[in-house]
């Protein structure tokens, strides 16, 4: 089924690249996102075409993943053709294609059990979102695409070299190598752990590159700053998502070897690292679209920390992925519309969007409210899950600071975010053609619903795919 | 069944905005009757709920998650009564006609904060406790900030914010260790030695703090002097009567929770509450802003309660469940009572201001003769919150008292010192809350106004009135029925002690007795007067203003003026500031004398601390300077770090 | 307690109370060298104040008149729960010193309001120094009384002051002392005489109580003047038991005991009064704290 | 075969140097170039009889590395006519210095690893890590994009020199992949160039830093 995943979404790309109107184009999106939708719902059903095996497959982290990118992309492509036809001035035949071929490539990493092939899915997705980051076509955008281009596949390479490194770790312990993640973690234990060790940290700050973790996340706010707040979505959403199972997956290696410990102290520093330095950038944050960049940064600092404590936490991590994916998309397109009601991102010249786009100034508010986890929004599940199991665990300290970088985070968004939403809204504001359309809202609320759904109540099936995939995480439980 | 009166009523007041917008924004008027009706027929069944429970029917509801009791029932009932009360208020004095746009997201947020704080009564579940919680200071935040268009409450607004994120964060780690500890959210009495002293202490530490921060202990009040100062006034109302209340509330059950309690936790709350019974009212003193200074009163009286609370715990461990008792009950009481008159006081201040368009005592004054009624009420307010007979507050206060008292008489051992440094403490507080709030009624209702703009034009419509009269004759009621108050207090208080059974033994009929006396007496010496005055011409020719020509009403004693001797006398902890007026020639020009005495912990730490803390941070920009050179560095320097980590760990 | 005795209790504060500001002046007046007024001259006041025409302030409201009323009523229930004697307090029951106490600051409240309807600066200035005054005495008073609280273990005027006195001064009488020399300085305050206050001075800018009631005439004024004399009375009876704890049984001689000390108390005072001269005001804060560290030390004296 | 490997990979840690030490940007590029060739050499001798997949692997590279994506960047370089100097924040000797540092360094490292017996001798590992480093140089320390594209080509090519060890491993469709992505991002990599030469009229990335806090 994995197969199927990628390449209905490749079709599409084509059928894309073939449409000639402009007009009819955008709507492929929606198309593909329910086709997509109905693929992932067979899957989950349990029908499953052995198509691309073994490379392919998808285990219990892959369906989880899968199916939070296919209702992510959904919604978001629903978003997608109120967007493009606000931008009529700009051809949206690359962008169409190449977003449905990014999408693809993310199921890829989704659905992919070997690491080769792996890499080369993490290494398309970021070539795929360049142009999709050009989409604005100015230098500023040019400038981000730059950074991200290179720094992005610079770190892939050294997760390239950390895939070598595992496979020769195979080797030099004496047993053969496929780099089949199944082979892999079932000869773990032959494997020789200086060439793990050093391959692991490769493949973690390569991939962490990805996920921009820090240090490696100096590319974010510029890609997300000046990325369409659709893309912003699906960056921050989705790739980071995808990043964070790459790095899984050699954690999974790892944990197979009995190296879990390692693999956690380094992704503990790397966790903290992040919301250190996110808290730190968020305060006094000029432009609201940054900030919503470190706050990705936070929030994949807080994934890492909740595998780095293992236990419920690792629980608790899965689920603040679809939390935080969900509500980054609530803040990223929310975030665009104020963007184009005011033409700019800086919170000088913007106040008031509560009143000026009553909608949408309420949904980033609230999206606030959501992804720093306040109840009963999903991430309040996630973190005080992540919290208990610190505690648990007996790490008081960590619990400590991980608190205090909460509250620091929550002041340094909180005032960027209350200076966009009160107040009155300038006089240039009122000239832009920009206001809120139902299309243009509604997924966003959608996406809203989600998260307050998944913090009222986890449906049985979605909290069985959690548990497995923890699960297979936790080789130990 | 009683919970579940409580849950709909809940129910009722969480979806009274949203019924009252189906009413139709085209028909303000109509919406807001509406809302206020949504409202108050959820506020009667909660009342009623309350009632029952405290008439001894506790029970649960969705398998115990949540559950009313008669501790739940003693917070529920003034959060009913008041609640209907600025609601009603609320039609005359933020209607939507006059706000078209303010108007219903304020009815919706009151709404929706009074709602949550009613299932944070109910909740014995941390989810749903925090959940609603969190329900509950969003809600306030937006009732808060209803006027955000101006710059003052916005910045309020996010200081009460932060604030409360602070505290929701510490509450978020208490129930997480509760959680860790027991395995369970369910929030139920823990065994005695099931959890080891020093996790114990620590879930104290962080409910001290995190519901401090709500109750506005100092020096944890930051928030709470502008929020109410920025706040409609009914909003003020409901802030300072019930929403910081809830803090109190977490205090008291999670103490109930935890067995085993050290000394240490009693002598913090004991000493805590006099400092900020003492200071609090101290800053009140000193205030300018009618709304500010009431808002300082409510951090005097959290203290005054937590006072009582602390030597509850104190008691509880000596085995004096006599003196728990009658302190326990109290602070409950109090916490009644201070929501009643506290109440009365803001929605009487709402009247003056909307009257006068000013909170500036300087600038008022002579309101009762324009606004009889509502002096009246406010007067009533006045000598309640002071705690004289024969009113409520004296009631609550003796029995806190009669604790300190009977400590003392026992005698012995660290809580006889602190007793005996309380009770005197507890006296200065009334005399200063005394001379505070004869400021208070003398300056903005007697004499004439200071500035002719602030002239009181005439009283308050009876939507406003009503709700003041009604919670005014609540007070009296408290004050001569003291009789009924054993039962339901001691149902009370048993529950936070966890002792079945008992009661305070207290003279709760001759304090009925005492206040009927004074009433009578007074009443009589009054009627004879009248009687002795009924030929005496009608007021007549100026004050005698000692043989000076021209009086005028700027020559009155201000309110600082007023206050000056004890503000001087308290400098050491106001550190006020005074611009005095420079007299130079010998003809001087025209002066002016301006003071202001400025919240130490807010002006003095908190914001200066911030501003370091983000200057710190700041420096850390140079790091993301543009240079895709350095970013890449970056990556090299983690990637080796890591690596030369990884061979060491070998 | 017997009928007679409860007409006895019911009566002295009614009708005694004047009689000492008569003894006060007298003492004075004989000191300074003068004949001075006949001993009942305050109730001949009073009863002429009493068929007096009243004028009231425009600015005036109910405030004005409830103000001498409220502190009369008052003060005379706080009268009622100190014993004549050892024994016979009309109103008693544990807690009552509490009661007492606020009963007192009632009546403040209501007088400096009645000050401050008149909108004239003079009583402002008046009930500003009436408030901060009392907010220092009232400490230094309830640290005086916890030292009885502690030694008798009770909690009601009543019994601390009961015939069980004596065994507690044998027991702290240092403490007592101190007690009983606060209360005496806390008496002076409270009811404003020398050196806190000169009730017979003609310069508004240095007065207190006076300077409040300036406006009160007729009635009122009678109202005013009669429940200073109360509560004189109030507080004289409390600091003489103190003082004097002995007991000899019977309700009636005991009271007419603590009578006759209270005509002495009377004369101590116009003793001070004369030979003393009025504080600055600045000053006298610093005496009230002077005389609540005299009694909190008492109580520390007490500790353990 | 051993001697003959090493033979070549010296002359890739030659070519580092050269690299490194070139002041001119064609010459940077062709030395890459020469590098890429040399490593489908490497490719074709690591084995006693290479097989069908195996030359074409080499072919494949040799022709990619070697060729077109040098030929994409000298006709990036002559359509924006740029200086054909490399601009280094740190001068040549001190490249060159740090580029000797970086080689000892990997010798070092490499040493430290676990080396299976037939790796043991020969300069594979070494070889590739001290490529890796000279990529990072070059990108750290070249202030002009496209040599930056370079770098990023060099640091490839060390990956792919560490690749010699696991051909067996590692399937040939993942190898194609990684350099079919090579090639994608290099000629992504162009076009982003050419836009940024539109709009700055230059290739220094000095230019790129308007996007900081």
């Amino acid at each position: 089924m994995a197969a199927w995943l990628v390449i209905v979404p490749l079709g599409f790309a084509a059928l894309a690249f073939a449409t000639r109107s402009e007009r009819v184009r955008p709507w492929l999106l929606p198309v593909a996102g329910v086709v997509q939708l109905g693929l992932v719902g067979l899957e989950l059903a349990g029908f499953d075409a052995g198509l691309g095996r073994p490379w392919l497959g998808l285990d219990p982290i892959g369906r989880l993943i899968s199916a939070y990118l296919a209702v992510l992309f959904f919604l978001c492509s629903v978003y997608a053709p109120a967007y493009l036809a606000q931008r009529a001035e700009r051809p949206n035949r690359v962008f169409c294609a190449v977003m449905l071929v990014f999408f693809a490539m993310m199921n890829l990493i989704a659905g992919v059990q070997h690491l080769g092939l792996l890499w080369v899915a993490v290494e398309a997705t970021t070539l795929a979102s360049g142009p999709l980051l050009y989409f604005n076509r100015n230098p500023r955008s040019i400038e981000a695409t730059w950074k991200y281009l290179l720094i992005g596949s610079v770190g892939i390479a050294l997760a390239l070299l950390g895939t070598f490194f595992v496979a020769y770790a195979a080797l030099a312990g004496g047993s053969s190598t496929s780099l089949l993640l199944p082979d892999m973690v079932a000869t773990a234990r032959q494997l020789s752990l200086p060439w793990l060790h050093s391959g692991f940290v490769l493949a973690l700050v390569g991939y962490g590159t990805k996920m921009g973790l820090a240090p490696m996340h100096t590319w974010k706010p510029d890609a997300y700053g000046e990325a369409p707040g659709l893309v912003g979505a699906l960056l921050a959403g989705g790739l980071t998502s995808c990043a964070f199972t790459a790095i899984l997956r050699f954690f999974q290696i790892c944990a197979a070897a009995g190296e879990a410990p390692f693999a956690r102290s380094l992704l503990l520093f790397l966790g903290l690292a992040s919301m250190v330095v996110a808290g730190a950038f968020m305060v006094r944050q000029g432009d609201y679209k940054r900030m919503l960049a470190y706050s990705s940064v936070e929030h994949m600092g807080i994934l890492a920390l909740g595998v780095a404590i293992g236990g419920a936490a690792v629980f608790g991590a899965l689920l603040h992925l679809l939390n935080n994916g969900f509500s980054k998309g609530v803040l990223f397109l929310s975030a665009g519309n104020i963007h184009r009601a005011f033409g700019s991102k800086r919170t000088g010249d913007v106040s008031g969007a509560a009143r000026l786009l009553p909608a949408s100034g309420a949904l980033f508010l609230a999206g606030f409210f959501a992804i720093t986890g306040t109840p009963p929004f999903g991430t309040f599940v996630s973190e005080f899950t992540i919290l208990t199991a610190m505690l648990q665990a007996g790490r008081y300290w960590i619990a400590g600071a991980f608190l205090s970088l909460l509250l620091l985070v929550f002041v340094g968004m909180g005032s960027t975010v209350l200076a966009v939403v009160q107040g009155d809204p300038p006089e240039r504001a009122q000239a832009t053609p920009y206001r809120d359309r139902w299309l243009s809202v509604a997924p966003i609320a959608a996406l809203l619903a989600l998260v307050l759904a998944l913090g009222l109540w986890i449906p049985a099936p979605v909290s069985e795919l959690l548990r497995a995939a923890a699960a297979s995480l936790e080789p130990g439980r | 069944m009683n919970t579940g009166l409580a849950a709909l009523g809940a129910l009722l007041i969480g979806a009274s905005g949203l019924v009252a917008a189906c009413a139709g924004n085209a028909a303000p008027a109509l919406a807001d009757r509406v809302g206020a009706g949504v409202l108050g027929a959820g506020a009667a069944l909660a009342a009623l709920a309350a009632l029952l429970a405290l008439a001894g029917g506790s029970d649960t509801l969705a398998g115990g998650v949540l559950a009313l009791d008669a501790l739940s029932a003693v917070f529920l009932l003034p959060v009913a009564v008041l609640g209907a009360a600025c609601a009603c208020y609320s039609l005359a004095y933020f209607p939507a006609a006059a706000h078209p746009r303010e108007a219903p997201r304020l009815r919706a947020a009151f709404g929706v904060a009074t709602a949550g704080l009613i299932v944070v009564l109910l909740a014995r579940h941390s989810f749903v406790f925090l959940a609603a919680w969190e329900v509950m200071a969003i809600g306030g935040f937006f009732a808060v900030t209803a006027e955000e268009r101006q710059r003052e409450v916005r910045e309020a607004g996010f200081l009460y914010l932060v604030s409360t994120r602070a505290s929701a964060l510490c509450l978020l780690a208490l129930f997480a260790l509760l959680f860790a500890a027991t395995g369970g959210p369910a929030l139920s009495p823990l065994a005695p030695g099931r959890v080891s002293p020093a996790l114990q202490s620590a879930a104290f530490a962080l409910a001290l703090v995190g519901f401090g921060l709500k109750a506005g202990l100092m020096p944890l009040h930051v928030w709470l002097p502008p929020a109410h100062a920025a706040a409609p006034t009914h909003v003020s109302a409901l802030l300072s009567g019930v929403l910081i209340k809830s803090g109190i509330y977490g205090i008291v059950r999670v103490v109930s929770l935890l067995p085993d309690a050290p000394a240490w936790w009693g002598e913090s709350l004991l000493v805590l509450g006099v400092i900020s019974a003492i200071l609090g009212v101290a800053l009140a003193l000193a205030q300018h802003d009618l709304k500010r200074l009431l808002a300082y009163h409510s951090i005097e009286n959290i203290g005054i309660i937590a006072l009582g609370l602390g030597l509850a715990l104190l008691a509880r461990d000596a085995g004096r469940l006599d003196v728990a008792l009658l302190a326990l009950g109290g602070a409950l009481l109090h916490v009644v009572n201070h929501a009643l008159f506290k109440g009365l006081l803001f929605l009487g201040a709402g009247a003056v201001i909307q009257q006068t368009g000013t909170r500036a005592l300087d600038a008022l004054g002579g309101v009762a003769k324009r606004m009889p009624a509502t002096a009246l009420c406010f007067a009533v307010g006045a000598v309640a919150i002071v705690g004289l007979p024969p009113l409520n507050g004296f009631v609550s206060e003796w029995l806190i008292y009669s604790g300190l008292l009977r400590t003392i008489a026992a005698g012995g051992g660290a809580v006889w010192v602190l007793a005996a440094l309380a009770a005197p403490g507890l006296a200065l507080t009334g005399g200063l809350a005394l001379a505070c709030f004869a400021k208070v009624v003398g300056v903005v209702f007697l004499g004439e106004a200071r500035e002719p703009a602030a002239q009181a034009t005439r009283e308050a419509p009876a939507a406003m009135l009503g709700p003041m009269c009604a919670l005014a004759l609540a007070c009296a009621a408290i004050g001569l029925g003291a009789f009924a108050l054993g039962a339901p207090l001691g149902a009370a208080a048993q529950i936070a002690l966890g002792a079945p059974g008992a009661r305070p033994d207290a003279p709760f009929a001759a304090l009925s007795l005492l206040a009927l006396a004074l009433v009578v007496l007074a009443g009589a010496l009054g009627l004879a007067l009248r009687w002795r005055l009924r030929r005496s011409p009608r007021p007549s020719g100026p004050t005698w203003d000692c043989g000076y020509a021209a009086p005028s009403a700027r020559m009155q004693y201000s309110a600082s003026s007023f206050a000056a001797t004890l503000v001087r006398a308290f400098a050491f902890a106001l550190l006020p500031r005074a611009r005095p007026p420079q007299l130079a020639a010998v003809f001087p020009a025209a002066s002016s004398f301006h003071s202001h005495v400025p919240d130490a912990v807010l002006d003095g730490l908190v914001l200066p601390a911030s501003q370091r803390l983000a200057d710190l941070l700041g420096r850390l920009r140079v790091l993301q300077r543009g240079s895709v050179h350095a970013y890449l560095l970056y990556v090299w320097i983690a990637l080796v770090a890591l690596l030369a980590v990884s061979g060491a760990s070998r | 307690m017997n009928a007679a005795d409860v007409l006895l209790a019911l009566l002295a504060p009614l009708l005694f109370p004047p009689l000492l500001l008569g003894a006060i002046t007298r003492t004075k007046a004989r000191i300074a060298g003068r004949r001075g007024p006949p001993l009942l001259q305050p109730y001949f006041d009073l009863a002429r104040l009493l068929r007096k025409g009243v004028v009231r302030s425009r600015t005036t409201t109910w405030v004005f008149l409830a103000g001498p009323v409220v502190a009369l009523a008052s003060a005379w229930l706080a009268a009622f729960m100190i014993p004549l004697g050892a024994r016979g307090a009309l109103i008693g029951f544990p807690g009552d010193l509490i009661a007492f106490a606020y009963l007192l600051a009632l009546g403040r409240f209501f007088t400096i309001a009645a000050a401050l309807d008149t909108g004239s600066a003079f009583e402002g200035m008046g009930a500003a120094r009436e408030a901060a005054f009392s907010c220092l005495a009232e400490p230094a008073a309830l640290f005086a009384l916890l030292v009885l609280v502690k030694l008798s273990g009770s909690t009601s005027l009543g019994s601390m002051l009961g015939p069980e006195l004596p065994q507690l001064w044998a027991v702290g009488a240092p403490s007592l002392g101190l007690a009983a020399v606060s209360l005496f300085v806390v008496l002076l305050a409270e009811n404003s005489r020398i050196p806190f206050d000169d009730p017979t001075t003609h310069l508004e800018l240095t007065m207190v109580h006076e300077v409040m009631v300036l406006d009160h005439s007729g009635p009122p004024l009678a109202l005013i003047l009669y429940g200073a004399a109360v509560k004189l009375f109030a507080y004289g009876l409390l600091l003489v038991r103190l003082a004097t704890p002995f007991d000899v049984g019977g309700t009636a001689l005991g009271a007419a005991i603590a009578l006759v000390e209270l005509l002495g108390l009377a004369v101590l005072i116009g003793v001070v009064e004369s030979v003393m001269a009025r504080l600055q005001l600045v000053r006298i804060p610093s005496l009230l704290v002077g005389a609540g560290l005299l009694s909190a030390f008492g109580v520390m004296l007490l500790a353990g | 075969m051993g001697e003959l490997l090493d033979l070549v990979l010296v002359g890739v840690l030659l070519l580092n140097f050269a690299l490194l030490g070139t002041s001119r940007l064609s010459a940077a590029i062709k030395f890459a170039g020469i590098q890429g060739v040399l490593l489908g050499v490497a490719l074709f001798v690591s084995h006693e009889q290479p097989g069908f997949r195996l030359i074409l692997l080499a072919v494949a590279s040799a022709a990619l590395k070697g060729g077109v994506i040098p030929a994409i960047l000298l006709r990036a370089m002559r359509n924006v006519s740029i200086r054909r100097e490399i601009e280094p924040f740190v001068g040549f000797t001190t490249s060159l210095l740090l580029g000797a540092l970086a080689t000892g360094l990997s010798l070092v490292f490499a040493r430290s690893l676990p080396l299976m017996a037939q790796h043991a001798g020969v300069l594979t590992v070494p070889a590739s890590l001290a490529t890796v480093l000279t990529g990072f140089l070059v990108l750290t320390t070249r202030r002009k994009a496209i040599t930056q594209v370079v770098g990023y080509l060099v640091l490839e090519n060390g990956i792919f020199v560490f690749g010699l060890t696991l051909v067996e491993a590692i399937p040939f469709l993942v190898e194609i992949g990684v350099l079919l992505d090579l090639f994608v991002a290099v000629f992504v990599m162009g076009i982003i160039m050419d836009h940024i030469h539109r709009e700055f009229s230059s290739l220094s990335t000095e230019h790129l830093t308007s996007l900081r806090e």
